[in-house]
């Protein structure tokens, strides 16, 4: 909640003024429009290894945002799954495929004009809550270590325990499902034979 | 083809004289070879990479697994009018500045096969070469002391002399001044144009091999070469 | 910590940065040039050739620097830092002796380095694409393959260090270490430095720079200084791994008379390991792809795993 | 996997042993530039030019498979000792050279020279810049003479070189005449003892 917090009060008022904004929220905001743009980048480039090369600017700059709001934890998950395995998966699925250098002409979807809808739509609604829950709220983040390892991991295992373990069965359901699906397949390619 | 004019390293360009030095000893030192093994000349190559002779010793690493990382190459063994294209190609592939070691009589002037139809007379006539070491096959400390040779003139040349000549003789080559080849060069233009035939089936203009002027033996009355007869040559054929 | 001193501890690391992969580069000629019964490099610089790595920098910083024509040349020329720079940080995390002696002491260091060390593999992933060459594309895919094959037990096995000390800091694993943990952690030590090596691309683990097969991986078209600078963290990596190995398994600065001379304990034994990294290179053929597959799905992960449960059970024994 | 070891991991072990044990040895590298290579009489390194012995003959230019034996000569008249007897002329060499570029190092100039005028010598750091300068004119070869070693020697019962032989008869003959030259000066009382040595003659 802390990063909400941090992120609306930018906007609000109760703490110091935004007029006079500490070295932390200069940078937050920097990052954040570094965030913004390779995030339209993700989606404008035509070139398909680019976007996904920008997606890694993108979640980069997220983790340096979580950083800044003292989820050090929550920080190098980020870098460590999003950046060193979906992206890395990500590329290694699109290089194994097909990843021409260059423009490509398929990346211009046809149905981007409701995407855009979609999506403002999206955004809209969430700046709408969240402004609306926090406008007031300031968090002074030098007192606050609500971000750190031992913190997420008490309220992940002592508050949140149930929905925690509901969660990692559903991944070992789904696990098992793959296997099974993958097995079966073989079997049946092995009897045709 | 038109290549673009090799252009070098940040270093080399901006560099004053006292610099050089240093420059020269960097080149000196850190050859890193790649090895064109065409025959049984490329053994002996090998055998000098080995053990008891350890070319590593003077900075000549055998780590280049492609000519993107070479410094040096060594042209061992019999080039072959077939191949000349691929030695060409490897050679414009390295980066400058760049060497080349013809290691062995056949890549030096044909050697045994002066006279066959299908082998390059020597692998100077498509890239320029800096250091000959003649052998049938050399012994390994031949290609030593050829190394020793090559490092000697890379501590005294200076690369802005190097590469000061016109951009390239028309065939991608840089020009180098302190190659020897003037003489050469216009022997060798002539012989390229007439010898039109040697290498034309090749794919690639650029890589045509000519006969060399001096891998015609003054005494080649018994047995005629492949090459047609042309009025520019004089009939020494 | 005012910002002199973050600047001063910056420089610092900055240094070892770019001295000790020179160190580990010129024992690699040397040992393994005894190792082959050659003596290895001699003339560079004079005694036993110790200025070859310098001499190699300075011919790199002259090569021509060639972009192919068909390469994407932005992302061709961004990849060699991508490579490098994570190492970089990542030697700021880790701590060389006791107290205070470390470039920054981080809360979830074990996820720092391993999260920061998993970004430079796409440095290779961005080169081989980039290289319009297909060599440097099949490289690049087994680099990424490597990766993910590799990421999970190195994960596994420095969870179950955290797992024991309680703690995800590198100082506090440390604070918390005894002499005992050798033998406790020791297969977790033995899956981290295989999957390190394997991560890191070293023999027997470099299928992705196999010169026999794809001349020579992601890096096949690099020239000059963006060649080195992937060489440099190649160096870097085994530096980071070693100390990494040091720090989480070997107990980094704690040692006989440790009391001011700690650091030393943790120079040496990174040392020793970057040691038996070029040992291995020297002595053992390079794996096939299936093999390096099945060793870290079949192999590693599985001892991984039995780590882990070991540590709980005495974890939970000795509570 | 063709066979199991006892042990899991033994040969891997054994194959860190193997280059451990390598490191501590000494290794068997020879520092050519400082230590020069000792090698064998008749190794293929140059070959040399003994031009006192060359009688222009053209024989090794002939027969040289890379025709890399350049040989210019003319002819001079030597003058008859005798007053009108014939005038003699003689082979005098201008020009030896050996385009070592082209040559092949088979060494069939040096087995058809008739007189030993060629010579292989282990010489071989004569590595150039310029290709041209491969082709070494007769003081370079007459040079390298010096560097030719001395034969190896026969095996303990071979038969003796038919050069040897000849030189000793030679030798022996003269020996002769000079003690029958000064046996006829002394008197004939010391000639009984001159015949000795003509039984231990082949």
């Amino acid at each position: 909640m802390s990063a909400l917090a941090a992120a609306a009060d930018l906007s609000g008022s109760g703490g110091p003024g935004f007029l006079s904004p500490t070295g932390a929220e200069v940078a937050f905001v920097l990052i954040g429009l570094v965030v913004l743009g390779s995030a339209l980048l993700v989606v404008t480039t035509k070139q398909i290894v680019h976007a996904a090369l920008w997606l890694v600017v993108t979640l980069g700059g997220l983790a340096a945002e979580y950083l800044l709001l003292t989820a050090e934890f929550i920080a190098w998950v980020q870098v460590l799954i999003y950046i060193g395995a979906v992206v890395v998966l990500l590329l290694f699925g699109l290089m194994l495929t097909r990843a021409p250098i260059g423009r490509s002409a398929e990346l211009d979807s046809a149905s981007k004009w409701p995407a855009l809808l979609v999506a403002g739509a999206a955004a809209a609604t969430l700046l709408t809550v969240v402004v609306d829950a926090f406008h007031a709220a300031y968090l002074d983040l030098g007192e606050t270590g609500d971000g750190s390892a031992r913190v997420t991991g008490e309220s992940l295992f002592r508050v949140w325990v149930l929905p925690f373990e509901v969660l990692s069965v559903l991944l070992l359901a789904a696990l098992i499902g793959a296997i099974i699906l993958s097995r079966s397949r073989g079997d049946d390619a092995d009897r045709r034979r | 083809m038109s290549l673009p004019t090799p252009t070098l390293g940040p270093l080399s360009r901006l560099a004053p004289d006292p610099v050089r030095l240093v420059l020269n000893w960097g080149r000196r030192y850190s050859l890193w070879v790649f090895n064109f093994g065409l025959a049984c000349c490329a053994i002996e190559f090998i055998a000098s990479s080995m053990a008891k002779h350890d070319f590593i010793r003077l900075g000549v690493i055998p780590f280049a697994p492609g000519p993107r990382q070479a410094d040096l190459m060594i042209v061992s063994g019999t080039v072959t009018d077939k191949m000349a294209p691929a030695i060409k190609r490897l050679y414009e592939q390295m980066p400058e500045p760049k060497y080349v070691i013809s290691f062995g009589s056949c890549a030096n002037c044909g050697g045994p096969y002066w006279d066959s139809y299908s082998v390059t007379k020597g692998v100077d006539q498509i890239i320029p070469v800096d250091v000959y070491v003649p052998g049938c096959p050399p012994r390994p400390e031949a290609l030593l002391q050829g190394i020793l040779k090559l490092q000697e003139k890379i501590a005294g040349e200076s690369l802005a002399d190097r590469y000061a000549g016109p951009a390239g003789d028309g065939d991608g080559t840089p020009a180098r001044a302190g190659l020897a080849r003037g003489e050469r060069a216009k022997s060798v233009a002539r012989a390229k144009r007439d010898s039109g035939a040697v290498l034309s089936a090749g794919p690639d203009e650029a890589t045509a091999a000519a006969l060399p002027a001096h891998a015609v033996p003054d005494n080649a009355l018994r047995r005629p070469l492949v090459r047609p007869p042309s009025p520019a040559d004089g009939g020494a054929v | 910590m005012t910002l002199f001193e973050v600047l001063v501890r910056l420089v610092l690391v900055l240094l070892c940065f770019l001295v000790l992969p020179l160190v580990i580069g010129q024992t690699e000629h040397k040992v393994m040039g005894h190792m082959q019964a050659r003596v290895g490099p001699i003339y560079a610089g004079g005694f036993h050739g110790w200025a070859q790595l310098v001499a190699d920098g300075v011919k790199f910083a002259q090569k021509e620097d060639v972009v192919p024509a068909g390469a994407d040349r932005r992302v061709f020329r961004l990849a060699p830092a991508v490579a490098l720079i994570p190492y970089m940080v990542v030697l700021i995390a880790i701590p060389l002796g006791p107290g205070d002696l470390v470039g920054r002491s981080i809360d979830a260091g074990v996820f720092f380095v391993l999260a920061v060390m998993g970004v430079g593999v796409l440095g290779s992933l961005m080169a081989g694409w980039a290289s319009a060459n297909k060599f440097s594309l099949l490289g690049a895919l087994r680099t990424a393959a490597q990766l993910m094959a590799y990421e999970l037990p190195m994960l596994l096995a420095a969870a179950s260090v955290a797992m024991a000390a309680g703690t995800l800091s590198l100082t506090g694993i440390l604070g918390e270490w005894q002499w005992w943990w050798l033998p406790w952690q020791a297969v977790g030590a033995v899956v981290f430095f295989t999957a390190g090596l394997a991560e890191l691309q070293r023999p027997p683990f470099d299928m992705p720079v196999a010169d026999s097969e794809i001349i020579f991986g992601a890096y096949t078209e690099y020239t000059g200084l963006r060649f080195a600078l992937f060489l440099l963290a190649e160096y870097a990596g085994i530096l980071v791994l070693c100390a990494l190995t040091t720090v989480l398994f070997l107990g980094g600065w704690h040692g006989p008379w440790s009391g001011d001379v700690g650091w030393l304990w943790t120079l040496l034994k990174t040392g020793l390991l970057a040691f038996v990294v070029i040992w291995l290179r020297v002595s053992y053929p390079r794996l096939r792809e299936d093999q390096l597959q099945k060793l870290a799905w079949t192999g590693l992960i599985p001892l991984a795993l039995g780590q882990l449960v070991l540590t709980g059970i005495v974890r939970v024994a000795t509570a | 996997m063709t066979r199991m070891s006892k042990f899991p991991g033994a040969g891997l072990a054994k194959g860190l042993a193997v280059t451990l044990r390598t490191m501590t040895k000494r290794s068997v590298t020879q520092g050519y530039p400082e230590v020069l290579p000792e090698l064998p009489p008749r190794s293929r390194g140059v070959i040399a030019l003994f031009e006192e012995n060359c009688t222009v003959c053209m024989l090794c230019a002939r027969e040289c498979p890379d025709w890399c034996i350049y040989i210019d000569s003319h002819k001079e008249v030597v003058p008859a000792k005798e007053p009108g007897a014939r005038d003699r002329t003689r082979n005098v060499l201008d020009r030896f050279a050996i385009d070592f570029a082209l040559c092949m190092y088979c060494g069939i100039c040096v087995e058809v020279c008739p007189f030993d005028a060629l010579f292989w010598s282990p010489e071989f750091e004569y590595a150039t810049e310029d290709i041209q300068q491969l082709t070494h004119e007769k003081d370079t070869l007459r040079a390298w003479m010096w560097t030719v070693p001395a034969p190896p020697a026969l095996d303990e019962r071979a038969e003796e070189p038919k050069e040897l032989t000849m030189a000793r008869r030679a030798a022996d003959k003269l020996a002769k005449e000079q003690a029958q030259a000064a046996s006829e000066a002394s008197g004939a009382s010391a000639s009984e003892a001159s015949e000795a040595p003509e039984d231990g003659t082949p």
